[in-house]
């Protein structure tokens, strides 16, 4: 994008233009995008100043977005995205700080209830080729030392053949584990 | 023998940081024909210029090559320089090494080569030009001027007043534009209509203007004196010269429930109707879409109760064609349309509107007689929030550019707001206050200090309605992007100021150029603001740009005094770069086989059947000639030619090959 | 009509109601549904959070082989499975040297010549197709639309709809003799997948979605996504607890609607499943339909 | 070796093209030095003939531009122009010269960044497909020997 | 080395000459021509123009498929113009050259009377293109593919679809390699009318003259270019080349796009717009970015 000017080598807004091609120059601060976001006024930092944070492109600077909870409470709504007048695919942005601050073992204390959803997410698809959803919530309970949580629901979802108690194996487990495990070797490569 | 000089200008460092233009001038001096070659850090000034007279003077040169900028820059100075040390003046041509070369390319021996060859083509041209003369035209001298808002009235009358005669076209059967919409202006606070309205008048009594309303141009042929326009004078149904103007018909009109486009569809006009009471002419027009009797046939109350019997439902469209040796071009701007903002409601809630109904509803004359009531149910709104760039500097929407205007008329907005509502309150989100101009910042700090509008540093994201009120979801950035929420009774959208839709197809019967956004082009954006890439064309007001008032007026006069100027000289001299068809010996007496397919494929018309005969009268063949009066230079004919027997000077045969052949 | 069908794990697991009401109305208006043999889980919000290679790479697999089944038109009625589908044919169509480095991950050929669609756009083709004058029971409710995120945005890559304000489900709505009302809140965010990892922020957002709805008179919400659902239905005791009132307004799918508009029972559509009771909501329309017969 | 330096010759419209590049200047926007501009009043002058010369001339590719459809200064000679075009190209593609080494395109005086970037393109696609060298070797040595002054 | 199928029988004689014969000489008897131009028979079974003034050439005359000559030419020509009018023995080629010289004004109503046999064996006199245009469609072998075509298999870079672009130049180099510029081409096309030739013209030297690599392609594609859209695909440039190159195949695939894009077919109509020196402002194209 011609808009974008690289001052700072290999900060990481400049990261971030190489591997999404988002520019995070392109931002204005016209704050539509904390305008709509349904999370604003519940995070450290509202989108905006994600964007403000990188557009310096200074290290201390770098990590507070890294840092932040914002990246792991965005719900990936799109809602800034699609209003922002300077285009610019903040989800994407988001999706990448997330990664990368996961990846870095910086992701905010807060986090840790996320993180481990994700992680058993994943889990639970690399194992069986599919999202099996009572086995997810008992993984996720286990990492999130959470175990109280929603004791009294679970309980009405079975009764309603809402869960399952066995999960389904797919034909292709075995190559859906190999995706995994070369997605994150190519994770470890680039890294 | 050819005796060419070249002269290599460094413009300071612009050519001389990337270019090494000794070296240029060295590699020239060794081109066959090349007699003398220098470089020189400013060859466009005074002493650069003499340092080409000199040469040309001394050396005996036949040509002159300056390599320095665009040709579009100074090609005019140094072949004026060169006509004064004798030299004709197109035996002077201009290697682009900067625009085309030193600003677009790195240092280096590369880029140096590059300028080098441009020389060497040009050097290869200029050998093969010829001394010409300019042509002689004589000039028509009538201004026609296409709209009639601030910008056409003021050109118009500037135009008549030095005593040349203007034809002023206007599209809608009232001129006045969008400056007779607005309440009052800034910084002043004058009534638009009240600074307005005497000009209009004038227009019409004007000995010098002849006033076409309700009239568009059809098409526009020639060229810069000599232009040829054909005008469209829709049917009024309404005869103008019969009409004393005495309303009769405005008000016995049963049609009566339309949307006036004149306040902006806040309030209602009749079929047969004159837009607003200061109309000028006064005279009403019959809105065929929506009248009885063109759609059932039955009705006529106004042809029947018409005292001047002046109502004409037979009458057509008629077609005027009218001989101009200048175009004015004024014809304005346009705001967004209402599917613009889905996310603001715009078009679905009636209390979000745009800056021009506010101004209507602003006005003495307007719809609320210039109390501030909402739309909806026309209370008096509590809370109004006013959104400045709604639209404006928004690449997502295609508009990438600032509107200009928007954060003023806000200002004023709120300012009226305040003045009219003094228990309301005003909240202005904006991005950035743009309120560059006399008296202008000084108005904006007065609408927040003295007058209470709160302005948010923000984008608003969201507006929906619930309970009566629209929730406005904005942010405020000062206050790190913290999430506001304003309940209000009214929106007011400073939506973009945009390119009328009929801009582009005008440019195409105009010949002009237009940007991205289909605003007409300047010939350069500092030194030719007025003037288009085609001669005799100008431009006012906001067609070229969003512009205020006082702006659009500056620029009407400017393009007056460019009208003016031409029609102050009988003839005019026009580049003689026109094609010609070879003669030749008898039998032959030219090359040309008489296909004629340079006849079909000329824009002008300029190419005419010739017959030869013998001295007795017997005709020997047929061929064709050029009308020099006609022909603009393009060479389409010259592509087409299969004999190679037409050739456009300037752009001949020999010199294009040539040109070609020096980068072998 | 014969479409490709994806129907994803939440459809076979807690949104197994969407799935049973989607298969039940298919057959009444002849939309042919070809499950996608040996599909996977399409990553969700999870994969994007961790890997971007591979939350185009779970997606494309699951391309693959609908490709394999020769059906242009893929079906996704999960909007988070249809978001991350056609994302990832955007993405790889506009990045080739991306789409052959997945190409080689899923191990499978990658054509990317399927279109992929969400259930409102293909429940109003096959209806139409099929003629919609089979309204048995005319669906008389006052209902609030609710499509969520994922079904319009981002407008460039889902192109559907309008963005801002979406319509087809309301027309479908209408066709079934519903009033679908104006609200608010048609595209605002549930919350999504951080139900089980953030619910009090869950049950703030849908609060507000459930008290705009009840505030214009709508009697049930319709939606087309598992996640709202599961937010809005399974979630009502936090949302309670977070706006401090009670609601009883039940949260139903699109398919379900439809389906007792055609006549099919509460229990063929998986009603029975909602933790938020329909029973009330289909009583006053069985009284309300009896007072239409008398007058 | 050094890299390969394609030899292009573009051939563009005084009131679009060549107004165009005058932006890029003006806009300091930086392209590949490659390119040779021969400045012609419309699109519609552009005879066939420049482009067979320009090969012979020993270029790689060639740059053919003007105005947009319906931006044309004399009104129509761009759509002459790209009849012909659509013509001679299809004759060329037809006795195998490489067509693709023949860039036509339309940048208005406004697109400065459109210049820049089919220059650039161009020079990439030359490149790529390398020196003409299969039409050079056509040109024996002493042929055109008729351009002298 | 292609060569190109000549037409070889010879033997297919037109059983209606006799009729031809008496139309002319009553033609001659009459005034009204001064002479005839047709085929005879010339040495080594080539059939060679001939122009009858008296009514006893008549007996000479002959109309086989060996006559791909295309007698236009000579209507043009100052020696056959001092002969007084002419009428002409008129193939369909020829009349579709007519019309196409008087949809650009070269030549002019009743300059010439043509002499065409239709399918029944009558003899139709012609002389005005809109008479022309009138029969031209029914006339025997208007429709068939009239000058020579190549066989696939030996053309093989040039059978359609072929996508090897480089097979195909290697093709025509090879081909116009064997070009000794004798212009014979040039001479026997009836479309060939002007004054001075590009290639005569000297100022520049556009395309250069001696017979060369070079020289050769620019002159066959300025050939191609100044008869695309007006080439009636006579076949009579072939026929004279004496390298036996496939001229006509490059004309006739420019014919065909050009009717394709543009739906314009040379040689239908004296009133036909030369396709470029026309426009559209919906021509589509999509190789300009």
């Amino acid at each position: 994008m011609s808009t974008h000017s690289s001052t700072v080598h290999n900060s990481l807004g400049e990261q971030i233009y190489q591997s999404t091609g988002q520019s995070v120059a392109c931002c204005y601060q016209c704050g539509k995008c904390s305008a709509g976001c349904p999370l604003a006024s519940e995070t450290d930092y509202p989108p905006n100043q994600i964007l403000r944070l990188l557009q310096f492109g200074d290290s201390t600077l770098d990590e507070k977005a890294l840092r932040s909870l914002t990246i792991w409470q965005c719900l990936t709504c799109q809602t800034c995205s699609a209003r922002c007048p300077q285009e610019v695919d903040l989800p994407k942005i988001m999706d990448f700080l997330r990664q990368e601050s996961w990846r870095q073992g910086r992701a905010h204390p807060k986090a840790r209830n996320i993180i481990a959803f994700h992680r058993s997410f994943l889990g639970s698809i690399r194992m069986t080729g599919r999202m099996f959803e009572l086995g997810m919530i008992m993984d996720y309970k286990r990492r999130s030392l959470n175990f109280l949580q929603d004791l009294l629901l679970a309980p009405k979802l079975l009764f309603r053949g809402k869960l399952h108690f066995l999960p389904h194996r797919i034909d292709g487990a075995k190559q859906v584990r190999r995706l995994f495990d070369a997605t994150a070797r190519k994770r470890g490569r680039t890294e | 023998m050819s005796r060419i000089g070249v002269f290599v200008c460094h413009c300071g460092e612009n050519i001389g940081a990337t270019v090494d233009c000794a070296q240029v001038a060295q590699m020239s001096s060794s081109i066959p024909g090349v007699v003398h070659s220098v470089d020189y850090k400013y060859m466009c000034s005074d002493p650069g210029q003499t340092l080409i007279k000199e040469a040309v003077k001394e050396k005996k040169l036949t040509g002159v090559v300056v390599a320095a900028c665009s040709p579009r820059m100074h090609e005019p100075t140094f072949r004026r320089a060169c006509a004064e040390a004798g030299l004709n003046s197109f035996l002077c041509e201009m290697a682009n090494i900067r625009e085309h070369c030193s600003w677009v390319h790195e240092k280096g021996d590369q880029t140096t080569q590059k300028a080098a060859d441009l020389v060497r083509v040009l050097v290869e041209k200029v050998k093969r030009n010829r001394p010409l003369r300019p042509i002689q035209v004589p000039v028509t001298k009538t201004a026609l001027v296409l709209g009639g808002g601030i910008a056409g009235i003021q050109a118009s009358l500037d135009i008549a007043n030095a005593g040349q005669k203007v034809i002023l076209v206007e599209k809608d059967p009232s001129i006045g534009g969008h400056m007779a919409q607005l309440s009052e202006t800034f910084p002043t606070l004058d009534c638009s209509q009240c600074i307005l309205t005497p000009r209009m008048v004038e227009v019409a009594q004007h000995p010098n203007i002849t006033l076409l309303s309700y009239s568009e141009l059809e098409s526009l042929d020639g060229f810069i004196g000599n232009f040829k326009a054909r005008i469209r004078k829709k049917a009024r149904k309404v005869d103008e010269k019969l009409c004393t103007g005495c309303a009769v018909c405005t008000q016995k009109c049963p049609q009566k429930k339309i949307p006036s486009k004149f306040n902006a569809g806040l309030g209602m006009r009749t079929a047969i109707f004159v837009p607003f009471p200061q109309a000028v002419p006064n005279k009403p027009v019959i809105d065929i879409e929506n009248c009885r009797y063109f759609k059932t046939g039955k009705c006529a109350v106004c042809q029947k109760l018409c005292p001047a019997k002046a109502v004409r439902f037979e009458q057509e469209d008629e077609i005027l064609e009218i001989d101009v040796g200048a175009v004015v071009c004024a014809t304005g701007f346009d705001v967004v349309n209402t599917d613009f903002f889905p996310e603001y409601g715009y078009g679905k809630y009636p209390d979000v509107i745009n800056g021009l109904q506010y101004e209507r509803l602003a006005s003495a004359s307007g719809p609320t007689l210039g109390e501030i009531r909402r739309p909806s149910d026309g209370k008096i709104p509590e809370t109004v929030v006013f959104l400045a760039c709604a639209g404006s500097r928004d690449r997502a929407k295609g508009i990438d550019y600032c509107s200009k205007i928007c954060c003023m008329y806000t200002a004023k907005h709120a300012m009226l707001y305040r003045h009219k509502v003094h228990s309301g309150k005003a909240y202005v989100f904006y991005m950035d206050i743009r309120a560059g101009g006399k008296m202008y910042d000084e108005f904006v700090r007065r609408a927040i200090e003295e007058d209470g509008a709160i302005y948010v540093r923000g984008r608003v994201s969201r507006i929906y309605e619930r309970d009566g009120k629209l929730i406005v979801k904005g942010a405020d950035t000062l206050l790190g992007g913290e999430p506001i929420e304003i309940k209000a009774d009214m929106v007011v959208l400073a939506t973009a100021a945009v390119a009328s839709p009929a801009a582009e197809e005008l440019a195409q019967k105009l010949h002009i150029s237009y940007d991205s956004y289909k605003f007409f082009s300047e010939a350069h954006p500092k030194l030719r603001p007025v003037e288009t890439n085609t001669a005799g064309i100008f431009l006012a007001g906001a067609c070229q740009a969003p512009k205020d008032i006082p702006e659009s007026v500056a620029q009407a006069s400017g393009a007056a005094s460019k009208v003016c100027g031409l029609f102050s000289q009988d003839q005019l001299s026009r580049e003689p770069l026109i094609a010609a068809v070879n003669r030749t010996a008898p039998p032959q007496y030219s090359s040309c086989t008489g296909c004629f397919l340079c006849e079909s494929v000329c824009p002008y018309r300029a190419i005419e059947r010739e017959t030869i005969t013998t001295r007795g009268g017997k005709p020997i063949r047929t061929i064709a000639r050029v009308n020099p009066g006609l022909c603009q230079g393009c060479g389409t004919c010259v592509a087409v030619c299969r004999v190679k027997a037409i050739d456009l000077d300037g752009f001949s045969n020999s010199q294009l090959y040539a040109e070609v052949r020096a980068l072998a | 009509m014969k479409v490709g069908y994806f129907p994803g794990c939440s459809l076979v697991g807690s949104a197994r109601e969407f799935n049973e009401s989607l298969q039940a109305v298919s057959r009444l208006i002849k939309l042919d549904l070809v499950e996608i043999p040996d599909w996977n889980c399409c990553g969700a919000s999870s994969g994007h959070a961790a890997d971007h290679l591979l939350s185009l790479a779970l997606p494309a697999r699951i391309l693959a082989l609908a490709e394999k089944t020769g059906l242009r038109d893929l079906l996704v009625p999960c909007s988070a499975c249809y978001n991350r589908l056609i994302t990832t044919v955007y993405e790889l169509q506009a990045n080739p040297r991306l789409k052959s480095e997945v190409r080689e991950l899923i191990e499978l050929d990658l054509k990317l010549d399927v279109r992929v669609r969400n259930v409102l756009e293909v429940l109003k083709e096959a209806m139409e197709a099929d003629g919609s004058s089979r309204i048995a029971k005319p669906f008389a409710h006052r209902v609030a639309c609710y499509y969520g995120c994922l079904l319009v945005r981002p407008p460039k890559v889902v192109q559907f709809d309008r963005p801002e304000d979406p319509t087809s489900m309301d027309e479908l709505m209408q066709a079934i003799g519903a009033e679908p009302l104006d609200w608010a809140f048609k595209v605002e965010c549930c919350g999504a997948g951080m139900t089980l990892a953030r619910t009090e922020l869950v049950a703030k957002l849908c609060a507000r979605i459930l008290d705009d709805a009840v505030a214009r008179g709508a009697e049930t919400l319709i939606t087309a996504c598992p996640m709202c659902h599961a937010n809005l239905d399974m979630r009502r005791g936090d949302i309670e607890k977070a706006a401090g009132r009670t609601f009883t307004i039940p949260v139903m799918y699109v398919t379900q609607a439809i389906g007792l508009a055609l006549g099919l029972g509460p229990k063929e559509l998986g009603l029975h499943r909602h933790m938020v009771d329909c029973g009330p909501l289909l009583a006053a329309a069985t009284q309300s339909s009896t007072v239409n017969l008398q007058s | 070796m050094s890299e390969f330096e394609p030899k292009i010759i573009a051939f563009v419209c005084n009131w679009c093209t060549y107004a165009g590049a005058d932006l890029t200047g003006t806009s300091r926007m930086k392209y590949a030095h490659n390119v040779r501009v021969i400045r012609t009043p419309c699109t519609g002058r552009i005879d066939y003939m420049l482009i067979l010369k320009a090969f012979s001339a020993g270029a790689d590719g060639v740059i053919v531009s003007g105005c947009h459809p319906g931006d044309c200064h004399y009104t129509s000679g761009n759509y002459h122009a790209r009849r012909r075009w659509m013509v001679f190209r299809s004759l060329l593609d037809f006795l195998g010269i490489d067509v693709e080494r023949v860039r036509f395109a339309w940048v208005s005086a406004a697109e400065g960044a459109k210049w820049a970037e089919v220059v650039n393109t161009t020079v990439a696609d030359i490149r790529r497909l390398g020196p003409y060298t299969e039409y050079q070797n056509l040109i024996g040595r002493g042929v055109e020997r008729s351009f002298q002054v | 080395m292609a060569e190109t199928v000549r037409r070889t029988s010879g033997q297919t004689v037109v059983n209606d000459m006799e009729a031809l014969r008496q139309r002319a000489r009553e033609l001659l008897d009459a005034g009204t021509v001064q002479v005839i131009i047709g085929y005879a028979n010339g040495s080594n079974r080539r059939v060679r123009p001939f122009f009858a003034r008296r009514p006893e050439d008549l007996e000479r005359l002959i109309l086989d498929d060996r006559c791909v000559l295309n007698l236009a030419v000579y209507l043009r020509k100052p020696e056959v113009k001092a002969l007084g009018k002419a009428a002409v023995i008129a193939t369909p080629p020829l009349l579709r050259s007519i019309l196409q010289l008087a949809a650009e004004n070269h030549y002019q109503e009743s300059e010439a009377v043509f002499l065409a046999l239709d399918s029944a064996g009558n003899v139709l006199e012609l002389s005005s293109a809109e008479q022309i245009a009138g029969v031209l469609g029914s006339l025997p072998g208007s429709t068939g593919q009239d000058a020579c075509v190549p066989s696939a298999d030996r053309m093989p870079a040039l059978s359609a679809g072929s996508t090897d672009r480089q097979a195909r130049f290697a093709f025509w180099k090879q081909e116009f390699e064997r070009c000794i510029r004798c212009y014979a081409c040039r001479a026997a096309c009836p479309m060939c009318y002007c004054e001075q030739c590009l290639v005569d013209s000297n100022q520049p030297q556009w395309i250069p003259v001696a017979a060369h690599s070079i020289g050769n392609l620019e002159w066959h594609i300025s050939r191609a270019m100044h008869l695309a859209g007006r080439c009636v695909n006579c076949g009579a440039c072939s026929e004279a080349c004496p390298a036996g190159i496939p001229l006509n195949l490059v004309n006739q695939f420019l014919a065909d796009r050009i009717q394709q894009e543009f739906g314009q077919k040379a040689g239908t109509s004296a009133k036909l717009d030369y396709a470029l020196s026309v426009f559209s402002g919906s021509d589509r194209e999509t190789f300009i970015k």
